[in-house]
Formats: structure tokens, sequence, C-alpha cells
């Protein structure tokens, strides 16, 4: 088995020395590195380097190498997403000129209305209305269909634009007067109307109300606004009150309280933070959500 | 550790950390596997380099390309096919029907697929023969080589490099044809308007292909690819094999060397030792050591073999296609069997045959249209000012067809309930009507309203159909309906 | 004398070769890590980052205990679809606080590293006890027991006394009231809620599983992601001077 | 020492330190058990004070029936090799193999179809996913590991493992740990990150069993009768030695209290998720990939009966693999908040680790040419050749998944789960099934196995379920990706992430038959190796039995 030559032990099979060592019966051939191997592995290391001097790469004391490319993920991103933006204010070119039930009616317009309308509405929105836009008290939910000022694109429109008693000049404003507050009717008056407001949606009143009392109470105060049965005035943002929702809550305790102290909910204009397209999308969107009229 | 050798330390570096391996000249063959590999060579490389340019008419709405990758569009065509994202599942049943055939292929006839038709055995064979043309047959390349520069060799080397990456060009540039309008594409590429993104493909399949076939050729096979390990793990003894026939070939010998031997009344064997086998041998094995890693069982020692045993006489298949069951019955001087029909392949082909009628079956039964419904999740449901529950939900509805098409949406679950999706205003009896254009999606909003005495529970399941009215085509999804 | 020579040194030498090793892969984590503790870039400058609320906290260790990261990511990556999916990219200092990190590896769910806010607290309830009753398509697990076992708070004060020990920012203020805090996050009627977001901005009290009677390990978790991702106020943050 | 001890017996320093040790750790466990604060760490500290009761009686009964001598460290001229303990692993390593696979199964189908999660929380998929990481990699991995090491170390080295109970300690101990951590996570005992799951205290057992392994491992080295440590000894020692580097900085806690389960890391947030992922991946790199070489170099020169095909290849993939395999970990943390340069490195690095990877398989491929016959009728040799093809496969496919570009679509999807199982059950799982199939009639004296033609049945049952397998995780995880970023012609998302969920059931059903048959292969190892053990061999061995056998005990 050794080469007589030179005492080195060489395989018979592949013809190659071996290191001369055994272990457990296994030996070990001193064959070269296959050079496609090397080369490969050289080919990997120059282009690991030539990333290097393009990217950032090695942290040092107080900074790190930038790379020669200036390359930033975020900037990049932040490119692609104002290019998307700008593609979809291309796309969304035609909202400008639609009238909002063109909008509803036209899928592609739709379509792009409701997205837009959704990304602003999580924006600018949520915050108060909830991100399912389901509200809170005080808040109205803009889901169902009972609508304050007007729950037509336009009314919605509007709304958007110019808010309720916002600072905005061409806002809508209704008045809600505190009768207890401003000593209009007494805590007796106060209790019956509010029995006879219950009344109105077959919810209980308080104990010892008089309901008659309360219904002329009700003629005498409350009917120019909120209508002779209850069912509310839009244009001056007076609920209705025969129906199953409530937006400052039913119990006697809150019903009491909004005749007492009276209700003014602001809503903020946004005419002057959307662009028109997202107003007009949003008003689409928030009409979509089942309650428009 | 066996006594009288050196130990590692003293001889250790004797040698190159690395060498380079030993070129191979494979020499010209003719004969019959010699002309199948050219008609095999003929059609793969004839199917990838023309296929983008074959056309396929699929109406207005969609691509005119037999075989089209289009990611923007994420679409997959393939003829009378067109798989959508979603269905990429085809792509493993298609993934698993071919490691089958390999497995069926491998049972039957070894590595045919290395031999014959892997992309690396075909482009080194087409970079071979154009390497011939250029520098002659094997001797003279080994001469060539060898021989110092002359302006002769470096007019011959030039011109076979600059046809290497000629065809290693048009390779890359046919690749991207496969994802783009192939004509377009060839115009823009030639008028340099195409994406960035084409020529970077084309210039790294350029590359992949110039060192893949023209330098590292057999390296791939031997060291780096992956399928003759398994294959070899794989294979079984009624698998064919190009074999070297050990009992009728040996004990070699030069024909001169054979007949002092007959003559001494010595056996001798049909091997003249004249290294025809090696010389053509794309891989540089020596078949004569029998199976080994390197052989792609490419059949062109048998062709060079059988021409020798032509010129001395004796009959062919000294070396063959053969298994290792008839290299033993012949020891054992038993007839030769070839078992083609046995469990294994006869499983093999089940599988084959099932999976394959699994994926036909849904392929031609394949929905053109699906419905998905995503239920709003904030708020769950809206009571209304007269006591009846909305839901909400996401509808959305596929059209797989280049048609436009108009569906009827209906809901089962709730008696009494009514949908209305927003901004819609075609309806059928109360049941909203969605048109959804040419091979595209749509989403819509529903609304679903149901009055509060037909509720049964807090959650309630339902069912919505969409239905194709010419048709008849529908597709159904799950839902449910939530009330206070 | 080559290198492959001066191997057998190492060959016959096993501490040699055991401190060898040991120094030869400590570079590469050595070189990775230890700057992420002193380069100033590595955490942005953010406003609103607060330590989580002990109910908030303790609805974390409940994420963890279901294992929850198995299947949802917390990181968003700086992709234009993934920010349209799931809102801004995360910061590393909105995980500041985050012992272990949530970042995750798999996405068998959807991202939760902005869930917070996104939906109804009773919809995460219902989600939690049997998704497949709202996402019918859903492959997740149901945790009806998480709805049923009261939440364990033996160890709320020592949890936040170690992550005070490790430099998170609980005052004693905080470690003296988190049992307090706990309780009252989790009740919007009750009286320390005022205390609760003066120590804590921004956290959001909610009668979370829809019974203030009971503290349920419910409560913690949906508080827990509810919160998720809505502390950095975006509407000042820098992204420019952030660049990486 | 053992000729002045003939008279009378005396304790060891190891068994009497050992049996001060156990009695200590019981009497702790006992005091933890009284006033813990939760009822896992009731549990585990129950099951440790059990543990240690168990423990000292079977030291205190080891020492009465031992003779007064201990055993030698050679007859005849022979080492004595230990190898009892070697065949306790192997035996625990079938155990945890068939149970990891199995739990493997059942989350498969648990994620085709929901309602097997029960509704119950303690057969949850969250919780069952450790279980089965944790059982394959370590009760499984570790124990083939364990087993191997011992084995190739004493034969190697030509010289009887160095301590008697020393070895028992590791293989119990760490067995201990693997009962500790699987029954942790599904009581929820989790520090969540993962593949380091278990909790403070069973992260600090393990530590004290890891440095008495490493103990036990160079112990063996230095009283070696053969100049030159061989290089599978080598690929063992990296293993050892970084794993308890990174077990150690990855699971640096605190306890909120010693009589509580939970602890807080002392890592946060970005610095926690690089600490991880380095630990993560290296996991991969020093346990699988290190460890696992150092099996191939053993077990395939000696089955094929030939040379390791180059000796400087060793040395030059050795050192260049441990080298830069530390610096890929940041490639799992590509786009995420983790600076750019830092993923830079990981990605650079783990291109560059391509070659290194290639040069284990190299060696190992190449040690077979002149052997290649042997594959037709060696269905051992098949499976372990297959699993360096598998190694090959995924080690490239790692460094192509490494690139940004690549990463950015296949992350967080199946694809992930795809490669890695090609690594597991292709690479891992053949080389251990063939060092397996070697052991065991090695170690109990059977001329062959039981059955060879089982083998073929394992072997081909697992092939088919990795193809299944394999195939459908990749197409999945790209079809995923690709559903993710898909928007449509409005510039708006095209699919919500819930009908990426529906478009996965197909997949996850192919997958699951394909971890069927992979785990029906595992039952027919099982019951091979269980009669090979009871039975010996039952057909005529069709190859002689490996030569240089050396009486077990």
């Amino acid at each position: 088995m050794a080469d007589a030559s030179h005492g080195r032990d060489v395989d018979e099979l592949s013809g190659t020395e071996t290191t001369g060592h055994e272990w457990d019966g296994i030996k070990e051939l001193n064959t070269p590195l296959p050079s496609w191997w090397v080369w490969v592995f050289y080919a990997t290391v120059a282009w690991s380097v030539v990333y290097w001097i393009l990217m950032p790469s090695w942290p040092l004391i107080s900074d790190y190498t930038k790379g020669i490319r200036g390359h930033s993920q975020r900037a990049l991103v932040a490119e692609q997403v104002a290019e998307l933006q700008a593609f979809r204010a291309e796309r969304g070119a035609g909202l400008i000129d639609a009238a909002l039930e063109e909008i509803r009616d036209t899928p592609e317009l739709l379509t792009f209305a409701m997205a837009n309308g959704q990304a602003a509405f999580g924006d600018n929105c949520a915050a108060c209305h909830g991100t399912g836009a389901a509200g809170f008290v005080g808040y109205p939910n803009l889901n169902d269909d009972a609508w304050l000022w007007g729950g037509t694109l336009e009314d919605i429109h509007q709304t958007i634009l110019f808010g309720i008693r916002s600072a905005h000049d061409e806002t809508r404003f209704g008045d809600m007067p505190g009768f207890g507050r401003d000593g209009v009717l007494d805590r007796e008056q106060i209790r019956d109307v509010t029995a006879y407001v219950l009344s109105l949606s077959g919810l209980e009143g308080p104990t010892g109300a008089n309901l008659e009392e309360g219904a002329v109470i009700y003629a005498d105060n409350c009917a120019a606004c909120h209508g002779d049965n209850g069912e509310g005035v839009h244009a001056l943002g007076a609920p209705n009150l025969a129906d199953a929702i409530w937006l400052f809550g039913s119990s006697i305790e809150q019903v009491t309280e909004s005749i007492a102290n009276g209700r003014a909910g602001v809503m903020p204009a946004f005419v002057d933070r959307l662009d028109p397209i997202t107003a007009k999308s949003l008003a689409v969107y928030v009409h979509s959500l089942g309650g428009g009229q | 550790m066996p006594d009288g050798t050196v130990p590692a330390e003293a001889y250790i570096d004797d040698q190159p950390l690395y060498e380079t391996p030993k070129k191979v000249y494979p020499a010209a063959v003719h004969g019959p596997f010699r002309r199948f590999k050219w008609f095999v060579m003929a059609v793969t490389l004839g199917i990838y380099y023309f296929l983008p340019f074959v056309r396929w008419d699929r109406g207005p709405n969609a691509p005119d390309q037999a075989v089209l990758v289009d990611f923007e569009g994420r679409r997959f065509y393939f003829f009378a096919i067109e798989l959508w994202p979603q269905e990429i599942y085809y792509i493993t049943g298609l993934l698993v029907l071919a490691s089958v055939v390999l497995f069926l292929a491998n049972a039957l006839a070894g590595r045919v697929w290395c031999g014959y038709t892997c992309p690396q055995t075909v482009w080194t064979d087409l970079f071979l023969s154009v390497e011939r043309l250029i520098e002659g047959d094997r001797r003279e390349r080994i001469k060539l080589d060898n021989g110092p520069w002359t302006p002769k060799k470096v007019a011959q080397k030039a011109t076979k490099h600059f046809a290497w990456l000629m065809i290693a060009w048009w390779t890359g540039g046919a690749w991207v044809l496969y994802f783009a309008d192939a004509p377009t594409l060839v115009r823009d590429l030639a008028l340099f308007e195409a994406p960035w993104t084409a020529y970077m493909w084309i210039g790294i399949l350029t590359g992949t292909t110039y060192l893949l076939a023209g330098f590292a050729r057999e390296q791939v096979c031997i060291y780096m690819c992956p399928w003759p390990r398994i294959q070899a793990a794989l294979t079984d003894e009624h698998a064919l094999n190009v074999t070297y026939r050990v009992d009728r070939g040996e004990p070699r010998g030069s024909l001169k060397k054979s007949a002092g031997q007959a003559a001494k009344g010595l056996k001798t064997g049909d091997c003249i030792d004249c290294y025809q086998c090696v010389h053509v041998c794309p891989t540089g094995v020596d078949i004569r050591e029998g199976s080994q890693l390197g052989c792609i069982q490419c059949g062109l020692c048998i062709d060079a073999c059988n021409t020798i045993m032509d010129k001395i006489g004796k009959p062919h298949g000294l070396i063959a296609y053969d298994t290792d069951v008839n290299v033993g019955r012949r020891a054992e001087g038993k007839p030769e069997v070839f078992n083609f029909i046995r469990p294994r392949t006869l499983i093999y082909t089940g599988v084959l045959a099932l999976v394959g009628s699994i994926m036909l079956y849904v392929l031609v039964t394949r929905d053109f249209v699906d419905v998905t419904a995503q239920h709003d999740r904030n708020p769950l449901y809206v009571e209304l000012a007269n006591g009846d529950v909305r839901n909400g939900y996401r509808i959305h509805l596929m059209n797989k067809r280049a048609v436009p098409r108009r569906f009827l949406l209906t809901m089962e679950g709730i008696e009494g309930a009514e949908l209305e999706v927003v901004g819609n205003d075609l309806e059928v009896f109360g049941n909203p009507v969605i048109e959804v254009g040419p091979d595209s999606t749509r989403d819509v909003r529903l609304l679903v309203f149901a009055p509060r005495d037909q509720i049964p529970s807090k959650s309630t399941p339902i069912r919505f159909r969409i239905t194709e009215a010419e048709t008849g085509e529908s597709a159904t999804t799950r839902d449910f309906f939530k009330a206070p | 004398m080559s290198i492959m020579k001066r191997h057998t040194i190492l060959e016959k030498n096993s501490l040699l070769l055991t401190v060898s090793i040991l120094v030869v892969v400590s570079i590469g984590g050595l070189v990775e890590i230890v700057p992420l503790f002193y380069l100033k870039s590595t955490i942005e400058k953010v406003e609103g980052m607060r330590p989580y609320t002990p109910l908030e906290l303790a609805g974390r260790e409940i994420y963890v205990r279901e294992g929850c990261y198995v299947c949802h990511s917390q990181m968003i990556r700086p992709m234009r679809d993934e920010i349209d999916r799931y809102g801004h990219y995360s910061l590393a200092a909105e995980s500041m606080y985050d012992r272990p990190f949530q970042w995750g590896s798999k996405r068998s769910g959807p991202d939760l590293a902005r869930v917070g806010g996104k939906y109804s607290d009773q919809w995460h309830m219902e989600h939690l006890i049997n998704p497949q009753a709202v996402v019918p398509a859903s492959i997740m697990p149901g945790y009806p027991h998480i709805a049923e076992r009261d939440l364990e708070v033996n160890v709320v004060r020592e949890t936040l006394r170690t992550h005070q020990f490790l430099g998170v920012p609980y005052s004693q203020e905080k470690i003296d009231n988190a049992l307090a805090d706990l309780r009252a996050q989790a009740n919007p009627d009750s009286e320390g809620v005022d205390a609760l977001l003066e120590r804590y901005p921004k956290a959001v009290v909610s009668d979370f599983d829809g019974d203030t009677s009971r503290l349920t390990e419910m409560d913690a978790l949906i508080a827990y992601l509810q919160m998720l991702g809505t502390l950095v106020d975006f509407s000042i943050y820098d992204n420019k001077a952030n660049l990486r | 020492m053992s000729a002045a001890m003939n008279s009378h017996k005396t304790m060891t320093i190891g068994e009497g330190g050992l049996l001060a040790f156990i009695v200590v750790g019981g009497l702790t466990s006992l005091v933890v058990a009284g006033r813990a604060l939760d009822t896992p760490m009731q549990i585990h500290s129950f099951i440790f004070a059990l543990a240690a009761v168990l423990a000292g009686i079977a030291v205190l009964k080891r020492y009465y029936d031992r003779p007064a001598e201990l055993p030698p460290q050679e007859i005849d001229g022979l080492p004595n090799y230990n190898m009892g303990i070697v065949k306790f692993l192997t035996v625990i390593s079938v155990f945890w193999g068939v149970v990891g696979f199995l739990v493997g199964l059942i989350i498969s189908l648990q994620l085709a179809w929901p309602a097997l999660n029960f509704d119950f929380e303690y057969v949850a998929f969250s919780r069952l996913r450790p279980v089965h990481t944790s059982a394959v990699i370590f009760a499984f991995g570790g124990n083939v590991l364990l087993a191997t090491s011992f084995y190739v170390v004493q034969k190697t080295c030509r010289a009887r493992l160095a301590g008697e109970l020393a070895p028992w300690f590791v293989a119990i101990g760490y067995n201990l740990f693997i009962v500790i951590a699987a029954t942790g996570y599904v009581l929820g005992v989790t520090q969540s990150k993962e593949y380091a799951e278990p909790e403070w205290y069973a992260d600090l057992w393990l530590t004290i069993v890891w440095v008495v392994y490493l103990l036990v491992f160079l112990g063996t080295l230095w009283k070696r009768k053969e100049p030159h440590i061989y290089v599978a000894n080598w690929f063992y020692l990296a293993f050892i030695v970084t794993i308890a580097m990174l077990h150690i900085v990855n699971n640096l806690t605190i306890p909120v209290s010693i009589f509580s389960s939970k602890s807080v890391i002392v890592w946060s947030g970005i610095q926690d998720a690089m600490v991880q992922w380095w630990y993560g991946h290296n996991a991969v790199g020093f346990f699988l990939t290190a460890g696992f070489l150092a099996i191939m170099y053993y077990f395939i020169p000696k089955r094929a009966e030939r040379p390791v095909y180059s000796y400087r290849l060793s040395i030059v993939h050795f050192w260049s693999l441990i080298f830069i395999y530390i610096w890929a970990g940041p490639h799992h943390l590509h786009y995420t908040a983790v600076p750019q340069w830092a993923q830079t490195l990981g990605m650079t690095f783990s291109i560059m680790l391509w070659m290194p990877s290639w040069g284990g398989m190299i060696n190992g491929l190449m040690t077979l040419s002149g052997a290649w016959d042997k594959l037709r009728t060696d269905p051992v040799l098949r499976m372990m050749v297959v699993s360096v093809a598998f190694y090959g496969m995924s080690t490239f496919e790692g460094p192509l998944m490494s690139v940004r570009a690549v990463n950015s679509l296949s992350h967080y999807t199946d694809w992930t789960i795809g490669h890695v199982h090609s690594g597991a059950m292709g690479w891992v799982g053949y080389i251990s099934f063939g060092a397996l199939y070697c052991l065991v009639p090695w170690l109990w004296n059977r001329k062959a196995l039981y059955s060879e033609k089982l083998v073929s049945w394992h072997f081909w049952l697992s092939t088919i379920g990795i193809v299944l397998y394999i195939t459908s995780m990749w197409v999945a995880g790209i079809m995923q990706g690709l559903m993710w970023r898909a928007y449509t012609e409005l510039g708006f998302l095209q699919f919500a992430f819930i009908e990426t969920v529906e478009a996965m059931h197909p997949f996850y059903v192919i997958r699951a038959l394909g971890g069927l048959l992979f785990v029906l292969g595992s039952f027919v190892m099982a019951y091979n190796i269980y009669m090979t053990i009871r039975h010996g061999e039952r057909e005529e061995p069709t190859r002689e039995a490996a030569p240089g056998m050396v009486p077990a005990e």
C-alpha cells in the first residue's frame, strides 16, 4: 500500500495520497480543492465587497458606512408610496367634476372613492367616530340610518366640508338649549317632559311623572325643532326622538341631562384640510357605510 | 496508524491548495445514440427558443401569446389554460408530476434525464459541437491548447468564444420573452426601450450559460447537481444503465496482444483497449470501471464502441444499456431478462396516472367564477332606527372569463333579508345583479338588512351565492349574520 | 511553513482548538450586535412611547403564553403593500420596551403591529373565543379559556420591578399603583381612571370583555391588542430624520 | 488508580459530588414547589424533585451494584469503550424522533382543518408548534448528536469516554430539560423566543448540563491515543462550544421571582431581535449543520469504507463555515426595523457562506467516489447520500433566500417553512436515520439490521413525503407572497388577507399528506430498530457487517 519511493500512503482506487493518519479505519485523502469551488468562493467575496461599497454596511465608532449609492429603504418606500398616491390621484381625477351620485353609480369611480375614503376616514374621522364609524356616546354612529343633519350624499358632503358648530363661516348651527340651566323649566317639568320623550319610543319614564303634562310642555318647548311627533328636523340638526337611536343615551338620567343642560356636539370643518377628491370620497364612503339616504 | 508511512505534516503542503481539473476533450462520434441526442437537442432547443413566438387567440381582452408569465397582471397563460395567483397550486401538481416522471424514467433507464434532456447536457453538447466545428476534433483541440499562441489559435479561440457568447446571449434573450409579449419585447430590446430588468436578466443568463456550458460542464454534474445522488439512491437493479460487459470484454488487450494471448490458448476479451469510449465521453469517465458518479449515461460510448466492433468484426453491445440483474444472470450463465413491468414502475405509473387525472379533472372542471365575503369587523352589526339589524360585507367577485359577465347575488339563511349593493342599481326581484369586467375581479360593499323578528340567533350562518343567468355557473361562500 | 501545516498544531491540542473556535465564532456576533447599543441612529427619536400599563403588560404575557407570535408578526416592513395593508412601517422605537420582542417570523395570520383601534372590542372577544364565528375561512384556533379565566395578578408588581431594574422607566409610583391601574383600565367607571391616564397617556380604558364585574384574561389581552402600534404620534414624526 | 482500591469500595469524587448536587438540587426544588407562585412552576419543580429522588436512588444503586474497581480504560490493550450510554441515547433518539414527527403531523393537520384544535388550550396549534420544533431539533436531533458524538469521539480517539457518571448526567439531564421544555409549552410557559422558548430555570439547567457535556467531550479528547483530532471532532467541538455561547447570551433573563416561571429578558426590542436571530440562525448553523456534518464525516466514510475525499477541503471549509455562519443572522430581519447596515452584513455573509457549506457536501459526496456501486445495494448509504444532496440544495436555497429582493417575497410565507423542512427532513433527518441504522447493529453486536427491505420502505415513504412537502410549501409561499403584494388596476390592494389564507388550504392538505408519509416512515424505522435490538437480522445480510467492531462494554 505504501508508496515505496516516498514512504507515503496512497489510496489505490483514486491514486491520491492520504495524510497518513487513520481513525477507526477512516483515512483522509490529500486531494487538492476543486478549483471551481475556490473561484466561486472568491467571486462571492468580491461581490460582497462591491455590495459593501454600494450599500450601508459596516458599523463604525459613531456611525456606519453609508455606501456610495446613498440607498435608504425608507426613502425608497416613501417615493413608492408617493408614486402610488400620484397614480391614484390621477385615477381619481374623474371625481373632481363628477356629481356625488355619479361617483356612487360608476363602478370605477366608486371603487376609487371607497378605497380613498376608507383611508381618509382612518386618518381624519376615526378618532371621534371610531375606526368602524360606530361612534360613541355623543359622537354619532355613521352606520345607522339616523341622521341629525341629513344622510343624503349632499348632506354628508356638506357636513364634512363645513362641520357642525365649527369655526367655519358656513357651518351649520342648531341650538338645544339647557332648559333647566336657563331656568325655562323646573325640575318637575323636566321630569314630565323626559317621561313624554321616552314614551315616544316606547320607553319607561321616571316614576311619578305626568305624561299629559309632559305632552303639553313638549308641544310648547320642543315641537318647534323636534316636530310634533318627535320625528326631528334635519335642517336644524334636531334628532328624531321617536326612534331606537339615542346619540346621548336613552337612560332616564341621560335624557334628563340632555333636556336640563342642552347638547351641542361639535364637528370640525374639513374643507381646508382635505382636497376636493378626498372630501368627495369621504362623503361617498360614509354614505356607503349603510345609513346613507 | 500504518507503520512506515510519513506523518502528514511532513509533506502536507507539497501539493497546491487547489487544482484545475483535467480538461475533457470529447471526440466526435456517430451512431444511433448520437443521432438521438441530436434529435432531442433540436426539439428541446427549438421549443425553448421559439415557443414565445407561438400565438394563441384568447379573444380581445387577453394576450395572444401561447405561453406567457404575466407578472404585472399576475396571470399565467399556457395555451388554453389561464391561471390566477390563487390557482398556483397547479404548479405543485406539475412539480409532483415532474418528480414522478423523473422517478419513473430512472426506474426504467437510469439517468436518461441527465444523458439527453437536462439543460446542462443540452447546452454543453451545443457548445461542444460549436467548439468542434471551429477548433476541430479531439486531437486538434488538444494540440491547439498545448501549442503556442499563433495568430490562427487566437483567431480560432476568439471565434469560438464569440460564438458561445452569441448562443448564451440568445439563450438569455429567449428567457425574458416568456415574461412579456415576445414580438414587442424583441423590438423594444433592439431599440433599447425595454425595461432594465429585461437587460439585467439577459445579462445574468448570458453569463451563466456561457460559464456553465462553456467551462463548468461536467463539473456541474459531478460536484454540484443533487440529482445524481438522489438518482443513485432511487435506482434499482432492474434499471437500464450504460454498462461495460465485463464478462465479454475482459481480459482486455490490444488486437496484437489479444492475438498473442489467443495463440497461447488463453482467454481473450473483446475489448481491444482502444480508449474510444473514454475519448468520446462528455464527462471524461472510463465506463469500464463500472457504475460511477460521473457517468451521465448518454450512450455516446456505446456508439463509439459499436463503431470499433464493426471495424474488428465483432458483434455490437460490448458496451450497452444493461441492467445489474442481467450482469449477474450472465455471470451465472442464465439468459437475460428485461423487466420493465415491475411493482416499482407500476406504482410510479399509477401515481402518475392518478395525479395526472386529478389535475386534468380539476383543470377541466375549473370554475370560471368565484366569490368570497368578508364581514365588517367594526362594527359587527348596526341596529337601525326601526329596530332591524344590518350587517355589512365586502363581496369579492372573480370573473375568470375573457368577457364581461353579470352575476345575480343571493343570500340563504335568513327569511326576509334584503340585500343592497352600494352604488349598484341593477337588480332582479330585489336581488342585486353585479357586472364584473372581463378576466378581472370586483369588490362591492353589500349591506344585508334583516327584520329583527326573523333573526334566529346572535350569529346566524348564511351563504352567499352568485349566479350567471345565461350559463347557470355559480359560486358560493359561507359567512355569518351578526345580531345583538 | 504553510497554513496547512500549521493547522496540525490545532489538531493536536484540543484546548487550543476550543479557544480558536470560540474566537472565530465570536467575531461576527460582536460586530453585528454591539454597535446596536451605542450607535445613536439605531433607535429613532419619537414622541409618545411609554412603557406598557400593568393591564397591557399582563395581556402581553397572555399573548406570549398562547404563542400568538407563532402565526402573527408585529413588524410592518417598509414596502408599499404592507403600508397599504397595515399602516406606517414599524419603527425600532416602537418596540423599545418589548422584552422579549414580538416581531415574529411567519404570517399564517395578518400582521398585528398596528391592530390597535382597528376593530371593536366586541369583535376581538368573539374572534378570540371562536374565530370561525366571525371569519369563517380563518384557520386560527379558538381560545375560549381566556374569556373564562380570571386574570392572575400575584406577580404584577414584581414584574414591573424587574422591568424597572432592567432600565424600563417604571417609576416607584407606577409600581406602587400597579394593581389599582390594572383594575382601573378595565373599568371606565372606576375612580382610578384619571390617575391611570396621567401615568400612562393614551391608555385605552374600556370594559374590554363586556363584563365589569370580573377582570378576566380577555380584558388584559384585548387591552394589549387595542394599544398595539397606537403610541407613536406620527403627525409629528419626522420620516426624513430617520432614513436608513 | 484502580489497582490501589481493590480491597474495599469507596465512593469516587464524582459519585459523592453528584449525590451532594442531587440532594441540594432536590431540596431546592421542593422548597420552590412549596412556594411556587404559579401552577406550571409547581409542576416543574415537582418534576425536578422527582428526578432528583430517582437520580439519587440510581446513583446509590449503581454504587452498591458496581465492583470495587471502576471499569478499566483498556482491556487487553484495546480501549474499553463506554457503549451503554450510546445505546441509551440511540433508543431515546428514536423515541423522540417519532414523537416530534407525530406532533408535526398533528399541527400540519390543524392548519388544514382548524377544528382539530378542539378549542382546547393544551392542544392549540400555537402551543404545540414549539413542542414540534423543540422535539425534532433538540429532542431528536440533540439526542442523535449526543449519541453519535459519544460514539465517534471514543472510536476516533481510541479512548474510553471521560467520566463514569458524567456522561449519564449529560444524557439524563438533557432529556430532563426536554421534558421540562415540552410540558412547559403545553402549559403555556414560554419566553416566545423561537427555538429558545424554555423559561429561565430550564435554561439554567441546560447550561449546567451543557458545560458537563463539553467537559466530557474535551476529557475524552485529552485521553486520546491518536496524535491528531479527527475532523468529525472539530465539528462536534464547534457545535458544543458555539451552542453554549449562543444559549447563554440569548437567554440572559431575570426571573420576576425565583418562585415564578416568568422572567424578563435583559435585551429589549431591536437588540433582542438581533440577539435572537443571531442565536436562531446559528442554532441552524451549529446545531443542525456543524453537528450533523460531524456525523457525516464519521458515518459516510465508515459505511462506504472509503477515505475522506479531501483533508485540506475539510480545513478550509471548517474554518470558513464557522467564521461566516455566525454573521448570517440578520438575514432573518430583512426590511425590519433593524438598521440596514446589519441587514447588508447578514445578506453578504449568507452569500459568502454558499461555498463553505458546499465544501461539506463535496467532501461527503466525493468520499463515495469509488464506492458508488454500494448505493445500489446498501439502503443505509443511500439514505446518507440523499441527505447530503438535500444539504446541498438547502444550502443553495438559503443564500438565495437571504438576498433582500427574494426575501421581500419569501419572508413571512410558507416558502421559509418549505426551505427549513428540506434541510430538516432531508438533511438532518436522513443523516440521522443513516447514523442510527449504522449504530444499532454495531452497538448491539448484530451482523446487520433486522431488515434492509424495511430501510428501503422507510426511505421511499419519507422521500415521497419530502417531495410533497417541499413542492407544496415552495409554491404556496410564492403564491402567498404574490397575493399579498397584488394591486388592482386602480392602484389598491387586490386581496384581503383572509383570501390568501383560503388559498392556502389545498397546499396545507398536500403538506399534511407529505408529513403523514414521513411519520409512517419513522414508524417503520422504529419497528426495524426494535426488532434489530431484540432479534438481530432476519434475512441473510446482503453485505458484510461493518468491520472494526469492538465488543460493547
